[in-house]
């Protein structure tokens, strides 16, 4: 039985990994939000899972908060902001995925090989996932470098954020609730000063690309 | 000091004051012998000292007091030179307030007076004049100083007493060192006392003239007592030449036999320099202003060599 | 119980600020808050000195020599940059650049990120030192756009972006320390007490520690302005307002480094080699090295200090990691003037850019003609921050510089031809801001520089003589980290 | 002398530092003209008096020491005054007193806030260097080296409006610190790894040889940037002129000697092993030093900046003679080490009276015409005659004739070289007659110069314009010059007591002392061996010339009529005389140029047969700007334009940045 979970929840990681990829080579921002918080849903509900399994009841908490913060309000406000800045169907044009994809995929080997004694002396049922955890980290960065405009980057930006979480549970069943707490609160905030920002910006500049935002360098 | 070295220097100080004006007219009438014309006569110095010193001076309207001041400047730092310098013995009481070093430290002093004066004025070619002799002046000293500096190794002493002693009354040896220098002496001799080639101190309004631009202001009194110094610089230079290369028969400390010897050998040796120079003066053109560097260069760079080569041979 | 008068008077002071900040009385009640925090600080250092480390709230709060050292210099020198930021704000307003809304957010937010450097300084638990470090940036993002300019935007945008970006690595090193001390002390609440850590240190698992150290390095680094992760730093210097940049460069960035070096302690407690210290010191040099030579290409006068503020966390940074009483010393030592100096100088520097009505140095000329205490202010601190004797930055200097002669030979041409490179570089352009000839206006409302003048009095006198229990107090911290 | 019993000199100097620096601040409170001229500056100049006495009392007593509770924690200021530092201290109280004097009277039209400022500096300046010459560890000798550069700096740049000024004090502040840093460096070899920087545990330190060199070289580095030897000289000729007067003597006079004071002290104090090639390096300098000081400033056109070629070209000379007596010191020479060495800091002492009387004539000759540029002086000695005549003295002295005092040094100089022969390398006996010819060449070049200095500004006729209001030198600025003229003459004709003074010091740094033999016949004989050998009396000398000067008046007065006309200059009758005939400085200089066309960038603007205002300029530039400084300048702009491309600009690159540095750092612990 508990194998079986410990299975079931490295698929989740597994679906982790998978979204990271996705929103890796997504091209669109709203299928971006929808990735992100599909993303959301699985790792509070491997969360879930893991509180289930390893009888730690503040997880519940944690998931129930991820569930609320990820899956509800950040994707609603993004949507909402998207709508309001009209970037809804906005494409951009991601250089070459293939090689992109290639990196990535270097990425999760190196982070496997730097988890792999990690995992090893971790307690948790979840070992083997702190990998996975660490390598939707690295994808993510990885997304924000590749993304010209604003909103995909914070999306990646809030993607890490779930790998942190993610990488919380999985490798020690989740922080202590202060923290947890703590942690989510910045995000929430972060995301109302985004949310400021994209106004700013979009007001400034009217468009949310970052090319106009280069300019001060040296020269 | 004793009574008779105060004596012996008292001889001395009057002996050059007199004799320098003689040596000056030496020269020139051998001149005019090689170059086949009845000289002046060797007493012509003296008169000209004479009639100068009996006209009025005229003085120009911004000369400074530094202007009128300095004949006499000179004229006791030529004095002094010329007196300092064991030309009959070597025990003066005076000598060893002054060495080699000292000595050409005298003669730029006079220089310097001497260029100052000239600009004093503020004549095109009294500054001319100035800057000429100071051009000349700045190699010749330090090549002066060279040629002292082998005779002083060679005794190891800068005192001229000292090195009049080595030479003439130790042991003699041939120091080769001691040619370069004696030539690089020659040169600056010329150089310094205003001599063809480097200067002609028989003509006034000649545009490569030196010593004579800076004294063109000068009149009566002054001219004389300049005129003066100038001859006693050249007995200087002559008694020095004398005392360093050619020192055989100058009386030994304490030795008073042999001042009159000495005294006769003196007067010998002066006749036979000024008979030289005056010989040097004949065969040799003056040459352009330009070139005297060059000229003053190679004394100096003889001087540097004399000493490197008794270095060479360790003594 | 000072502890939470620090704590609470700002927070609450944001709170005040954010309902009265429209009212005229506001930055005279930021400055009276600030004072009430320095005061409390000041209460709390003194029973410290007395009375050795304590603890509170069941151990959520601690403080030793070396947190309380900063937490007093954060205050004293918030304290002063309230007191600057009075008429500074007032003829940034009276310049039109500011509206009353803007000047509200200004004085809540400026409350709230003093709350926030605060309690990262107090607390003792390693994931809240974390929230309180993501809380600085996300209460000082807003401060750098207020001017709305693009170019304040843009310094903005990265400033939050790099910053979280390097904040989540953090959050990352942070939850592997976790992950290796439960292992020792179970899981709960302990795990991240930095007292029990420092206690087990030794036992944790050295792999996972040295990966802990890398994301927390490359995670606070980016908040230091280590190089290459400092890009976000002369961009948030120059287009904030002044005090902004004054309190970024003279607190934040010390904060941020208060954390490395806590978990540098940890880390080379756990590893028992000197990799942290390694690591530090190898970003330290880069950093210096790079800033002299990025220093030399400015045009920007606050960016051109912010480069400085690089250079001099870099050297902070080495001595750090070189660790051993004399390089922690003096690396105390050089937050301490690097701070107060920083401070002043931004003072002296935001009144002459309102005089002359740009930031560029090139326009800037003759402040000793027009406003000789500005002038004379910016000259001397320029002079101090460049380690001139007999400031104080040349003792901290001298001190690490003979240390590492002592016992890292092979690093002190870098770092000498380095503050070769910077010193011509500031310099030159300090004198042709400083002297010459000038036509401008003196200001609208008489500048406040008595902060300014204070500041470098206490450099002057930290150069010259250093007081004996100042000298303890830093020694003890020392010893603390070692 | 009581006070001197009953306590140390140590603490009178600390006393006399402290009350300057009170001084200073009275002056920064005051800033009122009057008191600041009328007040403080005397009273500064006593205190220099009293630092003098205690210098002369600490003169060969034991080594005092202090430790003042300031300071780093485990660093406190280490002070201690053996006979170096009483020395160094005696010439900057003795020069001090006439410059402070001097200041009295010339700073009386300055408005009270700048004169304020500028009193508070040239206090600080003067505590500053008197605490270099006391400190005993690296951290107070750092301190004060870099005060005395900070004052001096501001000093420099008191009128800072011109732009040219303010380029000169960054150039001289940047060289400053450059050489500061590698003080620090050299400090740093020396205390040789436990690190612990008081001069005494570097005393007790032992270096190998390849570490000693390297503290060598750095200190030579270090010491050379401030004293200004070839080719960090740069800063001289550029921050001398700039700086008021006082202000420019007060450097060249004695802070110049603080360098000097700093190679001595490592290299016969802290270091306690010495190479002969350190000594040949010096000499070489030294020698190039004084050869280019003397012939850059020969064709100089501005006053001040041809006194500070010819300040290099005096501590080119001094470095001749530290070299000489390291090179004796190390083959244990150690009689002929003191001559070089009693040579050197008696000439280090000469200069600094001389060169203070110089600027300080240029400043009243600047402040009577507001003129620098010697193309339009002249003739000063009908408005000024005091002043001329105090500074005949100074040029004279500078010229090395006798029976003033630079001769004195460069005779003993000389002797040293003289007596060097018997070196067990034969190419040192080679370079040693050259070396003297050199010197011998410097030293004549620097009678031309003087000539040139003194003949352009004092003599002939005015070039431009008319200078009747140039009104002579008040009674201060008299007494301050005075003074210094005064120490020009008694140095130069007492010999004998300077050298007593000196040996103390010569005792200290080579274990040999000059004054026993060269007292030996007496004071009024200066024997630097035995009699024989060589011997100088300058009183004798200068009576003699004396009495044949006056000999000479009477006789002419008592057998000449003395008749006397005045007229028009005659100058060969030519037509008409202007005062443009005469020489320029350019004119004056041109010889030198041409003969030494190769150390100089000229460029000369020469006019056409037809030009209606025919002009003439010759530029004469310093050569090592182009090959030396401008290459490391266009080196670093290189540099950092190549480091400033990484500030991309675009956030991208900046978070790949980071993440790179991430995946370094991972890789590298894993």
């Amino acid at each position: 039985m508990e194998n079986f979970y410990g299975q079931l929840i490295n698929l989740f990681a597994a679906l982790l990994l998978l979204i990271a990829f996705g929103m890796l080579s997504q091209r669109r921002v709203l299928s971006l939000i929808n990735l992100f918080a599909m993303q959301g849903l699985v790792l509070s509900v491997s969360t879930m899972f893991v509180a289930y399994t390893s009888h730690q009841h503040h997880l519940y908490y944690s998931a129930a908060l991820t569930l609320v913060l990820k899956v509800l309000i950040l994707p609603w406000i993004l949507h909402r902001l998207i709508r309001k800045l009209n970037v809804k169907w906005d494409v951009e044009t991601l250089i070459n995925i293939p090689t992109t994809m290639l990196v990535g995929i270097a990425l999760v080997v190196f982070a496997f090989n730097l988890a792999a004694p990690i995992s090893l002396m971790a307690g948790t049922i979840t070992k083997s996932s702190l990998g996975i955890a660490m390598a939707s980290v690295l994808l993510s960065f990885l997304m924000m470098i590749t993304r010209s405009k604003a909103v995909p980057q914070v999306i990646g930006f809030l993607a890490m954020e779930n790998g942190l979480f993610f990488a919380a549970t999985s490798a020690t069943y989740g922080m202590p609730m202060v923290v947890e707490l703590g942690i989510a609160l910045d995000v929430l905030v972060g995301m109302f000063i985004l949310g400021i920002f994209f106004f700013q910006i979009r007001e400034t500049f009217d468009s949310l690309d970052l090319k106009h935002m280069e300019k001060l360098k040296e020269d | 000091m004793n009574i008779s070295g105060i004596l012996l220097q008292l001889f001395q100080n009057t002996l050059v004051v007199l004799v320098a004006p003689l040596l000056l007219g030496w020269v020139n009438q051998c001149r005019a012998w090689l170059q086949n014309r009845t000289g002046p006569g060797i007493l012509r110095p003296y008169l000209n000292l004479f009639k100068l010193f009996q006209k009025d001076a005229v003085l120009a309207h911004n000369a400074s007091p530094l202007f009128r001041f300095h004949p006499y400047i000179l004229f006791a730092c030529m004095w002094l030179a010329a007196s300092l310098v064991p030309v009959i013995a070597t025990d003066l009481p005076l000598s060893p307030a002054v060495d080699v070093i000292v000595l050409v430290g005298i003669f730029a002093l006079a220089r310097v007076f001497i260029s100052l004066a000239a600009m004093d004025i503020g004549t095109s070619f009294g500054t001319l004049g100035a800057r000429r002799e100071m051009l000349v002046g700045f190699l010749a000293e330090p090549a002066l100083l060279m040629v002292f500096f082998t005779a002083a190794a060679i005794s190891h002493s800068t005192s001229l007493s000292t090195i009049v002693e080595t030479l003439a009354h130790k042991q003699f040896v041939l120091h080769p060192s001691l040619a370069f220098a004696a030539i690089a002496f020659i040169m600056v001799l010329l150089a310094e006392n205003a001599r063809i080639p480097v200067d002609n101190p028989s003509t006034h309004l000649e545009l490569t003239m030196i010593h004579e631009a800076m004294i063109l202001e000068y009149s009566a009194r002054h001219l004389a007592l300049i005129e003066w110094a100038s001859a006693l610089k050249l007995l200087a230079f002559s008694t020095i030449g004398i005392a360093v290369f050619l020192p055989w028969g100058i009386a030994e400390a304490g030795n008073w036999g042999a001042i009159p010897l000495a005294l006769v050998a003196l007067f010998l040796k002066l006749a036979a320099a000024g008979a030289g120079l005056a010989l040097l003066e004949t065969v040799s053109a003056k040459m352009r202003i330009f070139r005297v560097p060059e000229f003053m260069g190679t004394a100096f760079l003889l001087a540097v060599l004399g000493l490197l080569v008794h270095f060479l041979h360790g003594s | 119980m000072e502890i939470l008068w620090i704590l609470a008077i700002p927070l609450i002071g944001g709170l005040l600020l954010a309902l009265f900040g429209c009212q005229r009385f506001a930055p005279e009640l930021n400055s009276a808050m600030s004072f009430g925090t320095f005061l409390a600080s000041a209460f709390l250092t003194v029973r410290v000195i007395t009375d050795g480390p304590m603890t509170a709230l069941n151990e959520q709060f601690f403080v030793d020599s070396f947190n309380v050292f900063l937490v007093a210099l954060t205050a004293f020198v918030a304290f002063t940059t309230s007191l600057f930021s009075r008429p500074y704000m007032r003829i940034e307003q009276h310049h039109g650049k500011l509206s009353i809304n803007m000047l509200r957010l200004y004085h809540s937010m400026y409350q709230l990120f003093t709350f926030t450097m605060l309690l990262a300084l107090l607390t003792n638990n390693l994931g809240i030192m974390w929230v309180a470090m993501e809380a600085a940036t996300l209460t000082t993002v807003l401060l750098v756009s207020l001017y709305r300019t693009p170019a304040s935007l843009e310094a903005a945008w990265k400033y939050f972006i790099l910053c979280g970006v390097g904040i989540a690595q953090a959050l990352f090193g942070t939850i592997l320390v976790y992950f290796a001390a439960e292992k020792v002390l179970g899981a709960g609440g302990t795990a991240l007490l930095w007292t029990h850590l420092d206690v087990v240190k030794t036992q944790l698992e050295p792999t996972v520690l040295s990966l802990a150290f890398v994301f927390l390095l490359v995670g606070y680094g980016t908040k230091v302005g280590l190089a290459p992760l400092h890009n976000w730093l002369p961009d948030a210097h120059a287009e904030g307002p002044t005090p902004v940049s004054a309190v970024l460069s003279g607190l934040l960035l010390n904060v941020a480094l208060y954390a490395v070096v806590r978990s540098k302690v940890l880390v080379d407690g756990a590893l028992g080699s000197h990799l942290a210290g390694n690591l530090m010191m190898g970003f330290g040099l880069l950093s210096v090295v790079m800033a002299a030579f990025f220093l030399s290409r400015q045009k920007d006068v606050k960016r051109m200090f912010a480069y400085s503020s690089i250079e001099h966390m870099g050297l902070m940074t080495f001595a750090f990691g070189m660790g051993g009483p004399v390089a922690t010393f003096a690396g105390m030592l050089h937050m301490t003037v690097h701070s107060l100096t920083k401070s002043a100088i931004f003072f002296a520097v935001g009144h002459a850019a309102q005089q002359t009505g740009t930031q560029l140095m090139e326009r800037i000329r003759g402040l000793i003609k027009t406003s000789p205490t500005i002038g004379w202010g910016l000259a001397i601190g320029t002079l101090a921050i460049l380690g001139m004797p007999p400031f104080g930055v040349f003792a901290s200097e001298f001190m690490i510089i003979t240390t590492a002669m002592h016992s890292y030979p092979w690093t002190t041409p870098f770092l000498l031809a380095a503050l070769g490179v910077a010193f011509a570089a500031i310099f030159g352009r300090m004198q042709t801001m400083v002297f010459g000839e000038t036509t401008e206006q003196p200001l609208p409302h008489p500048p406040a520089l008595v902060p300014v003048f204070v500041h470098l009095g206490l450099v002057l006198l930290l150069g010259l003589y250093i007081p004996p229990y100042l000298a303890d107090w830093y020694r003890q911290a020392a010893a603390l980290i070692g | 002398m009581i006070f001197v019993s009953t306590l140390l000199p140590i603490d009178v100097a600390l006393g006399v530092i402290v009350y300057w620096l009170l001084l200073a601040f009275a002056g920064l409170l005051l800033q009122n003209t009057r008191t600041i001229t009328r007040v403080i500056f005397p009273a500064g100049a006593a205190g220099a008096l009293v630092l003098a006495a205690a210098a002369l009392s600490g003169l060969g007593g034991p080594a005092n020491v202090a430790v003042l509770p300031l300071g780093l924690p485990d660093l406190p200021f280490h002070l201690r005054m053996d006979s170096l530092s009483a020395f160094f201290m005696l010439l900057l109280g003795a020069a001090s007193i006439g410059i402070s004097l001097y200041s009295a009277g010339y700073f009386r039209d300055y408005e009270g806030n700048e004169l304020g400022l500028l009193c508070f500096e040239y206090h600080i300046f003067l505590a500053a260097m008197a605490l270099v010459f006391l400190a005993d560890d690296a951290y107070l000798f750092m301190v004060a080296w870099e005060a005395m550069a900070l004052s001096s700096y501001f000093l420099v740049t008191t009128d800072h409006v011109v732009p040219e000024i303010r380029r000169a004090g960054f150039l001289y502040l940047l060289i400053a610190h450059v050489g500061a840093i590698a003080i620090l460096m050299c400090f740093g070899v020396m205390q040789g790894g436990h690190g612990d920087y008081t001069f005494a545990t570097m005393r007790n330190a032992h270096l190998n040889e390849l570490w000693a060199s390297v503290t060598f070289l750095l200190a030579l580095f270090g010491f050379g940037a401030k004293a200004g030897i070839v080719p960090l000289h740069v800063w001289l000729p550029e921050a001398h002129p700039a700086a008021p007067s006082p202000v420019s003597a007060m450097m060249s006079g004695i802070m110049l000697k603080t360098a000097i004071y700093g190679i001595l002290r490592v290299t016969f104090d802290l270091i306690d092993v010495q190479l002969w090639w350190w000594g040949v390096l010096a000499l070489t300098l030294g020698l190039i030093t004084a050869l280019f000081g003397v012939i850059f400033a020969a064709v100089q056109t501005d006053m001040k900046r041809l006194l500070a070629y010819s300040s290099i070209e005096n501590i080119g000379i001094i470095l001749v003679g530290i070299g000489l007596a390291i090179t004796f010191h190390v083959f244990r020479k150690d009689a002929v080490a003191a001559l070089a060495l009693t040579a050197t800091l008696y000439h280090a002492l000469n200069h600094a009276f001389m060169k203070g009387l110089l600027f300080l004539g240029t400043g009243s000759v600047l402040h009577a015409t507001g003129e620098r540029k010697l193309g339009k002086l002249g003739g000063l000695i009908h408005p000024m005659p005091k002043l001329a005549l105090l500074v005949l003295v100074g040029a004279l002295a500078i010229a090395g004739l006798p029976p003033l005092n630079g001769f004195v040094s460069e005779w003993l100089i000389l002797q040293a070289f003289l007596l060097s022969p018997g070196l067990p390398h034969s190419y040192l006996n080679m370079l040693i007659p050259i070396a003297a010819a050199a010197l011998v060449l410097a030293s004549a070049l620097a009678g031309y110069v003087m000539v040139k200095f003194y003949g352009v500004i004092f003599l002939g006729q005015p070039r431009e314009g008319k200078f009747e209001d140039a009104h002579d030198i008040g009674i201060w600025e008299r007494i301050g010059l005075g003074w210094l003229a005064l120490g020009c003459i008694l140095l130069g004709v007492f010999p004998v007591f300077v050298i007593l003074l000196i040996d103390p010091v010569t005792q200290l740094m080579v274990g040999h002392t000059l004054g026993g033999s060269a007292a030996q016949t007496g004071w009024l004989w200066l024997t630097p061996l035995e009699p024989g050998r060589a011997s100088y009396s300058p009183l004798i000398l200068f009576l003699i010339v004396i009495v044949g000067v006056i000999f000479t008046m009477l006789a002419v007065k008592k057998f000449y009529h003395g008749r006397l006309r005045h007229g028009p200059a005659w100058d060969c009758g030519f037509p008409e005389q202007t005062a443009r005939m005469q020489d320029t400085a350019e004119g004056f200089g041109q010889p030198i140029r041409q003969i030494f066309e190769p150390f100089f960038g000229v460029t000369r603007i020469v006019p056409t047969p037809f030009d209606k205002h025919p002009h003439y300029r010759g530029e004469s530039r310093d050569r090592i700007w182009d090959y030396a400084y401008l290459p490391i300048a266009s080196v670093t702009e290189k540099l950092s334009a190549l480091i400033g491309r990484l500030q991309h600009g675009r956030i991208h690159i900046y978070l790949l940045y980071s993440f790179l540095t991430l995946l370094a750092l991972l890789a590298f612990v894993r």
